[in-house]
């Protein structure tokens, strides 16, 4: 007998003022995990879930099975994507400190996951994004310019004044609208998925989801349905070790993988470097030629590092090491696919320095005309549109209140 | 015409929308080969197959999720929630993003769903299979909620739900799915079978949300009701002799504030009356309703007749369910000013 | 005593509860190590320890759940649901447990729980950081729902719920966390420093639940207000010369109807503010029961400003928002008839 | 590329008319799993969820890692308890066929789970039960006048008419209150266990989910919360292969095992013969043993079977063959004890026949006591209590209610 039970709450290895350390993590090498079938039963790949899927090595190099042998034109256009949705997130953080809009947030460190799963998916699929894709956007040429106008909720806005910055619907794009609710989205790519197979369509289903928000019955009913009906969705958990303040032992980190989660549904969970665009890539093809032939969902967990705040009502020095970032070891996802275009010869330093300066000038002239139309405050949408929308249409009482405030 | 109890209207209008459109399926728990706890569903898996209509994980929040999904890809679906003290684990899927979606993505994404659930008391089912969630669901902007109390309306009105572009709970009053129910629990049970509005036609048709139908023309007091109560005020107002004007509302959002005002501004007197418990429920809203547009035709406060502010208490059904006797006291009370 | 802001005596209200009693402890998304979104719980695990006030995964249900069953076991636990909005995931948890437990034992279980949330708007966070859904718990019989419009009331309202056998909600107007806003967004913020309401004891107090305070004694008018709209309803009353009584309702439920009915007797007129949106919110609850129970005495209808019956739309904020041109409206409306 | 997807709906393997068919299941021998240390790495367990813990074998004898080591007295009490269980059980219903009660339900073939269980649990325990482990209760002796008396809402109900007919609460012998929602108590047990260890004291808690309403959210967020706190609770999921018509395929059962869904929380995970006692009691212990040292949360599968109909509301002639419980494998719980206990040389028929007949004079002594207070509609308790207990005091809208109602 004990000495009577204690109660154990996780914490992170490091707090601010700690030097940051990632020991604890196991880092297989690149090429070192084995690409089974699409079509292998789950039960043969339960292993997967404990490993890693590392296509680009520290030389920069591609290799193993999981290589997915990209040309040229390809890896630059996601490291374009990459690059662009940096820079503009940059530009807009620094418009928000400038009072320009109420809120903004940043992917820095993730650009991988959303812009090769753009590029692998088709443009009749479906992504259920949360609000840490904007890479997914920018690999599909979504117009800066609707972007700015939506994140200072101008008259322009895309979305009429009635979402919080970031918060995108682009139904052309592939991507499904946005909210501040975390994981309730996650099953309407599983009702998505089952609609297209229903209707023997052949159009695909991704969701995105972050490691804190699997904590979320929401997440676990998606999966439910989605092992039940053979949905054929790629469930994606963005496992960037942090939710706002706590740290993924939160998640229950701690005591498993979050791709260990797929065992439990009967489905294939798959781990992979999400700072690897390659291996990103790879995995995400797997899944999509496993949903097209009817073999269902898989769960894939990108193991990457949210290397920002969590948003700008954040400052990430106050729980975890300041120089935590620098210290993830897999690496920056934009210097990693930018390394390996140059090993491969198809890249350059003078190259990549002049196509940064034209990026920052795209973005730079977008946020301009954005500005032109105005920020946050200074202009927006019609008041009536506070009042559209709501039903398809309107009510004696939505009447009523347009017509008492006069709009 | 055949006559239908509101459990074949229901079946009816479900059958109709399989065969019309191939757009609408139906899912829930036990919906599918068994037809569902109360036979709404009976034989349409057999009849319109299994992706048609087919049985569900027990998870509320995974049903309406997944009808939400459907819907956004262009689909009708109809969700069965088993009873409708079980809907609240999918609350925050009906509120948060049904009720949301059209109007945050600026048209780009819609939930035309059709939410059904057996709903209200009378039949001994103790707390859980007795609540009145309805003012939960009127007070969320966005989402529409309806509610039958005949076969020909609810066959009128699941069509019109199902072809609605906007999120619909629908609410089956359990009670009266067999026969109608006035209150008097100690009287034989009735069923449909004479009943005028059990007269329902086979084919398609539709009623139209946010109509209300005047179920009995009066002078000198308007009642408003829906569901069971329709028919438990239609006896109290017989009983009491009193010459009132019965409403039913049939869908409380969209509401029929027309059809009340000008009732109202004609008897000057107001009824209310709902199963659910009585603080914070839908009857507040009617009450200010009234006594904002017709406070100078108001000859005595408006009242309301409703569930007790307790749990909905197994043994104490008759104690607990506002049946006759309080309405006539209410219509009573509210003559006497 | 120290001048504090909402913020400082909420916390200053845990702080105190953990000094003085071993079965408090409070958790939460990001409550722990870091303090909480709007710092509420700051420095309580460092001053306390890990386990009496720690993060939870992003899990509002799980939250409740655990909440409950510490509660059943004798704890009196305080979750922290980051934002009102996000309190709909764990619905069904609150209804169907929490304020069903005791009731359905017989007294053999209970949830001595406290839930916080920051709720409302004002303050640019569209709609998922602005809702305010105080009227789906006011219809939970069973559950209390308590909302402070001060520092001195927060704190001890918060100590009362956390003493309190039941289940309370505890919504913090997140608008007035640092300083009293009277709707007047275009001038400069206020902080709470001169506020008599911000002098707030350091130790142990309460303000009992159930208990409304009249904030402005007046003649001509009632208006009965909660949170933020306390302070707009305030400067409203001054703008519009009218000698209005305003009545800081504090909790819902428990509901002080004596000082309404006392009220409303006396002033013949009633004004109900909130910034929930108006269909169906609580404002029809109160307007209902002000016409039964004062119909005599009124002398107009009871008006109702409140939000729009539209979601909480991000870059209308003071479109939507019921400030002091849309009271002061209402308080001349009323007094015109 | 396909023709298009296809929707998949699990069917189960026969419907009425057909051929009961358990040829699917692979039944590992009595004996044949491995028994690991209580205090193994939940790492090391995983493919305990993928066996079936089982004790007695088909001759009646106690074999393999697991056997428990049970005293002839412990198993007649859990004969006992079993027994009695199913005579009142059969008792109650009939009475709801004469219309004493408005509802009741049945636990026929799975009395073992709660039998076991409530014995090798201690007195200061919880058990957050469902409504299929009367056997828990009847373990600890709990009256039978107090069972009847709720069933039939009486006057002297100890809920005071306030719950729905066996949704009981009895504290003192730590069962929690019961209500009609599914799955929402999962995590008042993790709760519970929770605040056990805050306090530092040893009590534990256990939890049952039927294997259909794992679906539900809660299921998830108690497990989530379980693991991340290693709370010191047993999870414990009956599979009886029925949730009223759909049968366990519609939760998940066709594609893994529900003991399976341990793993994507680091939990170990058991499966075990839920018709075998012993088998029951071993994996309870075990589980106990490790929460009992600090080393938190199990999950254990439970196989077994509803032999009855779902409710008094069902039947289940209209969605499985007629003569499906007679066909499963795993047997009767009680026949399996008793041939036990005969086996073992510590029971005989006549014994058997003699104690049946004590135990259905009881019965009926119960029922008739309770009749004689009264039957559903014919006693209650004072209307009063419908109006106690809503909150700790009454407020005045109960007050004034309880005016107008005249009582
Ligand atoms: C239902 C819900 N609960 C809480 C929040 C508040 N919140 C916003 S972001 C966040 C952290 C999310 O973490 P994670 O899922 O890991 O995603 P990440 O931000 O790391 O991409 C929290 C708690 C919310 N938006 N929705
Ligand atoms: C939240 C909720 N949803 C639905 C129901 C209706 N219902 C009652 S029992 C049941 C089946 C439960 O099956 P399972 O969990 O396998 O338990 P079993 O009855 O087999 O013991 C259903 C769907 C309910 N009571 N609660
Ligand atoms: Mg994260
Ligand atoms: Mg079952």
């Amino acid at each position: 007998m004990t000495d009577g039970l204690t109660l154990y709450i996780p914490e992170p290895p490091t707090r601010p003022g700690d030097t940051p350390d990632f020991s604890h993590l196991e880092i297989p090498a690149a090429g070192a995990m084995p690409r089974p079938p699409t079509d292998a039963p789950a039960e043969t790949l339960r292993d997967m879930a404990y490993g890693l899927v590392r296509v680009l090595d520290d030389a920069g190099q591609a290799v193993g099975p999981w290589a997915p042998g990209l040309s040229p034109e390809q890896l630059r256009q996601g490291l374009s994507a990459m690059m662009l949705t940096r820079l503009f997130e940059d530009r807009m953080f620094r418009s928000h400190r400038q009072g320009k809009t109420s809120f903004f947030m940043k992917s820095t460190g993730e650009e991988a996951i959303g812009a090769a799963q753009s590029m692998v998916l088709d443009r009749r699929d479906m992504c259920f994004p949360t609000y840490r894709v904007l890479s997914w956007l920018m690999a599909r040429d979504y117009p800066l310019i609707d972007l700015v106008n939506q994140i200072f909720s101008n008259a322009r806005d895309p979305l009429k004044g009635r979402q919080l910055p970031i918060l995108y619907s682009a139904r052309d794009y592939g991507f499904y609208s946005l909210s501040g609710n975390l994981g309730s989205r996650f099953g309407h790519a599983v009702g998505w998925a089952m609609a297209s197979a229903y209707k023997n369509d052949d159009s695909l289903a991704l969701a995105y989801i972050g490691e804190g928000s699997t904590a979320e019955g929401d997440f676990h009913e998606a999966l439910t349905f989605a092992s039940v009906y053979h949905a054929p969705v790629i469930l994606c958990i963005t496992n960037n070790q942090w939710a706002i303040s706590s740290y993924a032992g939160i998640a229950g980190a701690d005591e498993t993988t979050f791709a260990a989660k797929a065992a439990g549904y009967g489905l294939p969970g798959l781990r992979v470097d999400g700072n690897d665009f390659l291996a990103v890539w790879a995995a995400t093809q797997w899944a999509v030629a496993r949903a097209r032939a009817n073999l269902g969902a898989t769960l894939i967990e990108f193991f990457t590092y949210r290397a920002a705040g969590h948003s700008t009502s954040d400052d990430p020095g106050r729980y975890r090491p300041a120089d935590e970032a620098a210290g993830w070891p897999l690496g920056d996802p934009v210097a990693r696919l930018k390394q390996h275009l140059i090993a491969i010869g198809e890249w350059d330093e003078a190259r990549h320095t002049q196509f940064e300066s034209e990026l920052v000038e795209r973005v730079r002239a977008a946020a301009k005309e954005g500005e032109a139309v105005g920020t946050l405050g200074k202009s927006k949408p019609p008041v009536s549109e506070m009042f559209e929308g709501v039903f398809e249409k309107p009510d004696w009482r939505v009447r009523e209140q347009r017509e008492e405030l006069g709009v | 015409m055949p006559s239908m109890s509101m459990i074949q209207a229901l079946n009816s209008a479900l059958d109709v929308m399989l065969a019309r459109d191939p757009d609408v399926l139906m899912f829930g728990e036990d919906v599918g080969y068994f037809g569902g706890v109360f036979r709404v569903t009976e034989g349409l898996q057999k009849k319109h197959g299994l992706k048609r209509c087919f049985d569900t994980p027990i998870s509320e929040g995974g049903i309406i999720a997944t009808a939400i999904g459907m819907g956004a890809y262009g689909l009708r679906p109809v969700a069965e929630i088993q009873f409708a003290d079980y809907i609240l684990p999918a609350f925050d899927q009906l509120v948060s993003e049904a009720a949301r979606l059209r109007y945050r993505s600026n048209g780009e994404f819609w939930a035309p769903i059709t939410v059904r659930a057996p709903y209200g008391g009378g039949i001994f089912g103790g707390q859980t299979h007795s609540q009145s969630p309805e003012a939960l669901f009127a007070h969320v902007t966005g989402l529409c909620t309806v509610i039958p109390s005949n076969p020909y309306d609810a066959k009128g009105l699941l069509i019109a739900s199902i072809e609605s572009n906007d999120p619909v709970i629908f609410l089956e009053p359990k009670r009266i799915y067999n026969g109608p129910f006035d209150g008097h629990h100690e009287r034989q049970m009735k069923t449909w079978a004479d009943h005028a509005k059990a007269d329902v036609p086979e084919g398609h048709y539709t009623v139209p949300l946010g109509k209300a139908a005047t179920v009995r023309e009066g002078r000198d007091v308007t009642v408003l009701a829906y569901g069971t109560m329709v028919h438990v005020a239609e006896s109290a107002i017989e009983e009491s002799g009193i010459d009132a004007e019965l409403i039913d509302l049939r869908s409380i959002v969209p509401l029929d504030i027309d059809a009340i005002v000008s009732s109202v501004t004609r008897t000057g007197r107001c009824v209310i009356v709902h199963e659910a418990s009585r603080f914070a429920g839908f009857g507040g809203e009617l009450s200010a309703l009234v006594q904002e547009r017709c406070f100078f035709h108001l000859k005595s406060p408006v009242q309301r007749v409703a569930g007790w502010d307790t749990p909905y208490p197994h043994a104490f059904e008759w104690d607990y369910f506002p049946g006759p006797g309080r309405v006539v006291s209410a219509l009573k009370r509210v003559m006497e000013d």
